[in-house]
């Protein structure tokens, strides 16, 4: 896989061309900026595989093909396992300077996915395995993932009189990843557009596999008005409750270490998925912020 | 048989009203119901459309609606030139807004009726979710339930923190259509 | 033109016209995304100062520059709103659909 | 060029054929009593002889995914599974089925849990006879290596671009050893030529795969996947055909006959369990009776004209099952019966279920079945569905 050249990716030196376009995604949907973003940073050469979620849900609906550069749908639990299936057999053909890439949601990684993200790894296939996170299965009207944050009211974990809404914190799925010893891995917002293209460039750059953790808000499903989708993917990075960050050679690296955080509570209570919350439940989600605060500073710094 | 089809947008409560027709027909007023969306991923923002079948004897025919007696148009930036496709002769159509002469040719030579839903749903629930107030309109044109039983229906299914305004929202609309006619 | 457009679409007439198995091109719009929105944005170019932030966080990707004007495909967008939330510049207002 | 004689099992057959076969990538996950295929696979990739990627993945839900992606930008592509493995990628042999990827592979027949077994009998891939892939059933490992050769030729042809899955009996054939010709690899370079097709991802032509077809259009769609497949008995006969010119072995395109030409009754079979019968047949004609063996090789595309044909004009058709389609009978005898209803008359048939877990097949057994089918055509009443071969009494 060839290097993209080195230039410095901006809103102005980014690919002119829009190659995920005329697609049905809810009007504001986060998760359309982060496929979109990326496929523009990448350019045309790119085979992209995306499983069941909004994105493929959005993009094929025949006859409308909103992907313009070569992209498939996989099963559901298959995303890095055709997405390596791609990359190896692109090799095998000798093909040279395409990317394989894939974009899959936080359930499609963190569950039924996260065999096949673990797998690909391991065999260090030479992918870029993006996964969008809206906190919740959206495509199937807004159930809980694995990496449903703790407090979020989604179908499956209703807020009412005994519980909070979801009762789990998110899966650590930027440090499972790191586990396993991976070339490259990053956490993202689509709030920090340009943080985001400069790590799908790096990401592109690396010998190996590499994983994107993007933050990517869902209107519908967190319950905010459309026009602030980005915004409050913003928002949950200058509160703390998401971080951005980078592992490399082994190590991480917190790119952005605010002195002090919004506050949480504004961030909550703007969405419909936290509106419920008790003062004791925001209390519980400040701790839990701090603590990770606390570690990625005492560790990662 | 009495089919009504609605047109709303994702996330616009289109199928929620169109449910709750059905639901006040069967369990308030002895009568039997189907109500269904268009199947299919609802997106918000996107058109789509919410039936209802009302009629005395179970309803066996689960094949896709053609032709019905009543069109509601919860948005009226959905209104093109075959909405008022698969209409009966005789049938009639709804429209939320506040100008319909707009609209005289497009809805050719059906009867038409109209209210400004929006404006009623700002006023008393303080968010344009138009679907209970052209439900209103839609029993005053109509009479195709009660209002009695479209209120009962109201109570049963909607969540404690909505019931009292939608049956404001209902009535109004009621009294607005009854002004106007 | 560096996005897709729409272009005519005829149902395939009989089973040879068929894509093939599940697989057909890319890019291949044959409807429009306008009849989403309510609101539309509309650009002030004056205060317009350039940053592309507008660009780069659109989710359908309709809003561009061409020339030294922002430009907007209002085939394709829906409205949400997202591009006059985030401008500093206040340069991009809401208007409501005209009907 | 006489190919080379060696002396080895079904899987190593199988690898072999493989090899030949030239897959760009193999993606598999061990599984009994498939895993000496991928361990010899493995020694090719390493030792030079076989210029392939081979990706361990974790699954053999993702066996089939990995090998989806390396069909869907138009490389070859080989896997192997069995038994528990198959019913794990089901999903995935629809969805190949679907994409229309011509992919091969090898399904080492064996019981499926529970309880569990590891023995052979045809329980996995005849649950999956709807999912949408080619089925052959070899009865031995020359055929097994030959028809993973032919099972290419087949699948990629553009007509057909269906995947093609090659069912050993577990064990009976996978792991036991026998003379194998191996052919030469010009020889089988010139008759299976590389992989070219239209179907995949190309960075010249962007192309959107496994897309979505709303009610707009998938009955037409899956009406064009039904025809390639019945269809595809042309390529498979004219297949069988030039294997046979070429290589001088002649399989009979989608069922063999023995000596059903003058018989009164015939057993159909599959696999190795044919290869019992035929010895059967043998002994039993030289007892001056008229007995018959239909093997069954497809059981898709289901001949169905060569079944009326061979085994219409007999008194009593016999069709025997490793398998038992719990609450009606064997899989197989559906098949063949819905076959033989589209004829005017149809033959008496009766079901032998048997072979179960690994249970043996006898001649003794196949001597019974045989027996009773010459009284059934006799007049004698049987009951249509019988287990064969209990070792306990089933008190009804």
């Amino acid at each position: 896989m060839n290097k993209t050249q080195a230039k410095s990716i901006n809103a102005r030196t980014i690919d002119d061309r829009e190659f995920f376009y005329g697609h049905k995604a809810c009007a504001g949907c986060g998760g359309s900026v982060a496929v979109r973003l990326a496929l523009k940073v990448l350019g045309e050469n790119t085979f992209s595989v995306l499983p069941a979620n909004c994105m493929s849900a959005v993009g094929f609906i025949y006859p409308q093909m909103a992907f313009s550069s070569n992209a498939m749908i996989a099963p559901f639990p298959s995303t890095a396992a055709m997405l390596s299936g791609v990359a190896v057999g692109a090799r095998a053909l000798g093909i040279k300077g395409a990317y394989s890439i894939g974009f899959a949601g936080d359930g499609g990684t963190a569950d039924i996915g996260l065999q096949a993200l673990s797998g690909a790894i391991d065999r260090r296939d030479p992918i870029i395995y993006i996964c969008y996170d809206n906190e919740a299965y959206m495509n199937t009207g807004i159930q809980k993932s694995g990496l449903t944050p703790y407090g979020a009211t989604t179908t499956t974990t209703p807020a009412g009189k005994n519980l909070p809404g979801s009762v789990r914190p998110k899966k650590n799925m930027f440090e499972i990843v790191a586990a396993h010893g991976i070339d490259y891995a990053a956490t993202c917002s689509i709030g920090y557009p340009q943080d985001y293209m400069k790590k799908i460039q790096k990401a592109a750059q690396v010998e190996g596999t590499a994983y994107i953790h993007v933050y990517a808000s869902c209107p519908t499903g967190w319950g905010v008005p459309t026009e602030r989708s980005v915004d409050v993917a913003k928002e949950a990075v200058d509160c703390g409750l998401w971080f951005l960050a980078e592992y490399e050679n082994g190590r991480f690296r917190l790119n952005k270490n605010p002195r002090e955080f919004k506050p949480v509570k504004d961030y909550l209570k703007k969405q419909g998925r936290f509106r419920h919350l008790s003062d004791r439940d925001i209390e519980t989600i400040v701790q839990q912020r701090d603590a990770k605060w606390e570690k990625m500073r005492r560790e990662w710094l | 048989m009495i089919e009504v089809r609605w047109h709303g947008r994702g996330g616009q409560g289109g199928f929620t009203v169109a449910r709750l027709l059905g639901l006040s027909a069967a369990l308030f007023e002895d009568k039997y119901s189907l109500a269904f969306p268009s199947f299919g991923p609802e997106r918000r923002g996107a058109p789509v459309l919410g039936f209802t079948k009302i009629d005395t004897t179970p309803i066996r025919d689960r094949s896709a609606v053609r032709t019905c007696d009543y069109v509601v148009v919860l948005d009226e930036t959905l209104v093109d030139a075959n909405i008022t496709a698969g209409l009966k002769p005789g049938g009639s159509i709804l429209i939320n807004t506040r100008t319909p002469e707009r609209y005289s040719d497009v809805v050719n030579g059906f009867n038409m009726a109209h209210l400004d839903a929006t404006g009623l749903a700002l006023e008393i629930l303080g968010r344009p979710i138009t679907n209970t107030a052209m439900l209103g309109a839609l029993i005053a044109e109509t009479g195709v339930v009660s209002l009695e039983s479209a209120l009962k229906g109201i109570e049963v299914e909607m969540k404690p923190s909505l019931v009292e305004k939608n049956i404001v929202v209902v009535k109004t609309a009621c009294e607005r259509m009854k002004e106007v006619a | 033109m560096n996005r897709p457009e729409v272009q005519p679409y005829q149902k395939p007439f009989c089973i040879k016209e068929l894509p093939l198995g599940s697989t057909f091109t890319g890019g291949h719009l044959v409807e429009k995304n306008a009849g989403w929105r309510t609101f539309r944005p509309i650009v002030d170019q004056d205060k317009c100062t350039g940053c592309l932030r507008c660009y780069l966080v659109c989710p359908d990707g309709v809003i561009f520059r061409s020339g030294d004007e922002m430009v907007i495909d209002y085939d394709f967008c829906k409205g949400c709103g997202v591009c006059a939330y985030e401008c500093k510049a206040r340069a991009i207002e809401m208007i409501k659909e005209e009907l | 060029m006489p190919g080379q004689k060696t002396f080895v099992s079904g899987d190593e057959a199988v690898a072999m054929g493989a090899r030949l076969a030239r897959p760009h990538v193999i993606s598999a996950y061990p599984i009994t009593p498939q895993t000496v295929v991928v361990e010899r696979l493995s020694d090719y990739v390493e030792d030079g002889s076989l210029n392939a990627e081979f990706m361990h993945v974790e699954s053999e839900h993702s066996a089939m995914s990995a090998a989806m992606g390396v069909s869907s930008v138009g490389a070859r592509a080989f896997t192997a599974t069995s038994s528990q493995g198959l019913l794990h990628m089901c999903e995935g042999l629809h969805y190949a089925s679907g994409a229309r990827f011509p992919i091969v592979m090898m399904n080492a027949n064996r019981a499926t849990a529970a309880p569990w077994n590891i023995y052979g009998d045809q329980r996995d891939s005849l649950s999956m006879l709807d999912c949408g892939w080619i089925q052959v059933y070899v009865e031995d490992a020359q055929e097994a290596l030959d028809m993973i050769i032919q099972a290419y030729r087949i699948a990629e042809d553009p007509e057909v671009l269906t995947p093609f899955m090659v069912n050993l009996d577990g064990f009976v054939l996978t792991h036991t050893y026998e003379l194998v010709e191996v052919p030469p690899q010009e020889t089988v370079d010139a008759f299976l030529p590389p992989y070219q097709t239209v179907n995949k991802m190309d960075l010249a032509n962007p192309q959107s795969l496994c897309i979505t077809v709303g009610p707009n259009l998938n009955l037409e769609i899956k009406y064009q996947q039904h025809m390639a497949m019945v269809n595809a008995e042309k390529a498979i006969d004219a297949v069988d055909r030039e294997f046979g010119d070429v290589f001088g072995r002649y399989y009979g395109g989608m069922v063999q006959g023995y000596r059903c030409e003058d018989a009164e009754v015939i057993l159909a079979a599959t696999g190795t369990t044919a290869g019992t019968a035929r010895v059967v047949v043998d002994a039993m004609r030289e007892q001056g009776h008229a007995v018959g063996l239909l093997k069954l090789r497809y059981l898709r595309p289901f001949p169905i004209r060569q079944v009326c044909d061979i085994a219409g004009r007999v008194k009593a058709v016999g069709v025997l099952d490793r398998d038992i389609s719990f609450g009606l009978e064997g899989t197989i005898y559906t098949n063949v019966n819905s076959a033989l209803s589209r004829l005017a008359q149809k033959p008496l048939t009766l079901n032998f279920v048997g072979g179960l877990g690994g249970r043996d097949i006898s001649r003794e057994n196949i001597e019974s079945i045989f027996t009773t089918l010459l009284a059934a055509a006799g007049g004698v009443s049987q009951p249509e569905v019988q287990f064969f071969g209990m070792e306990c009494a089933t008190d009804e």
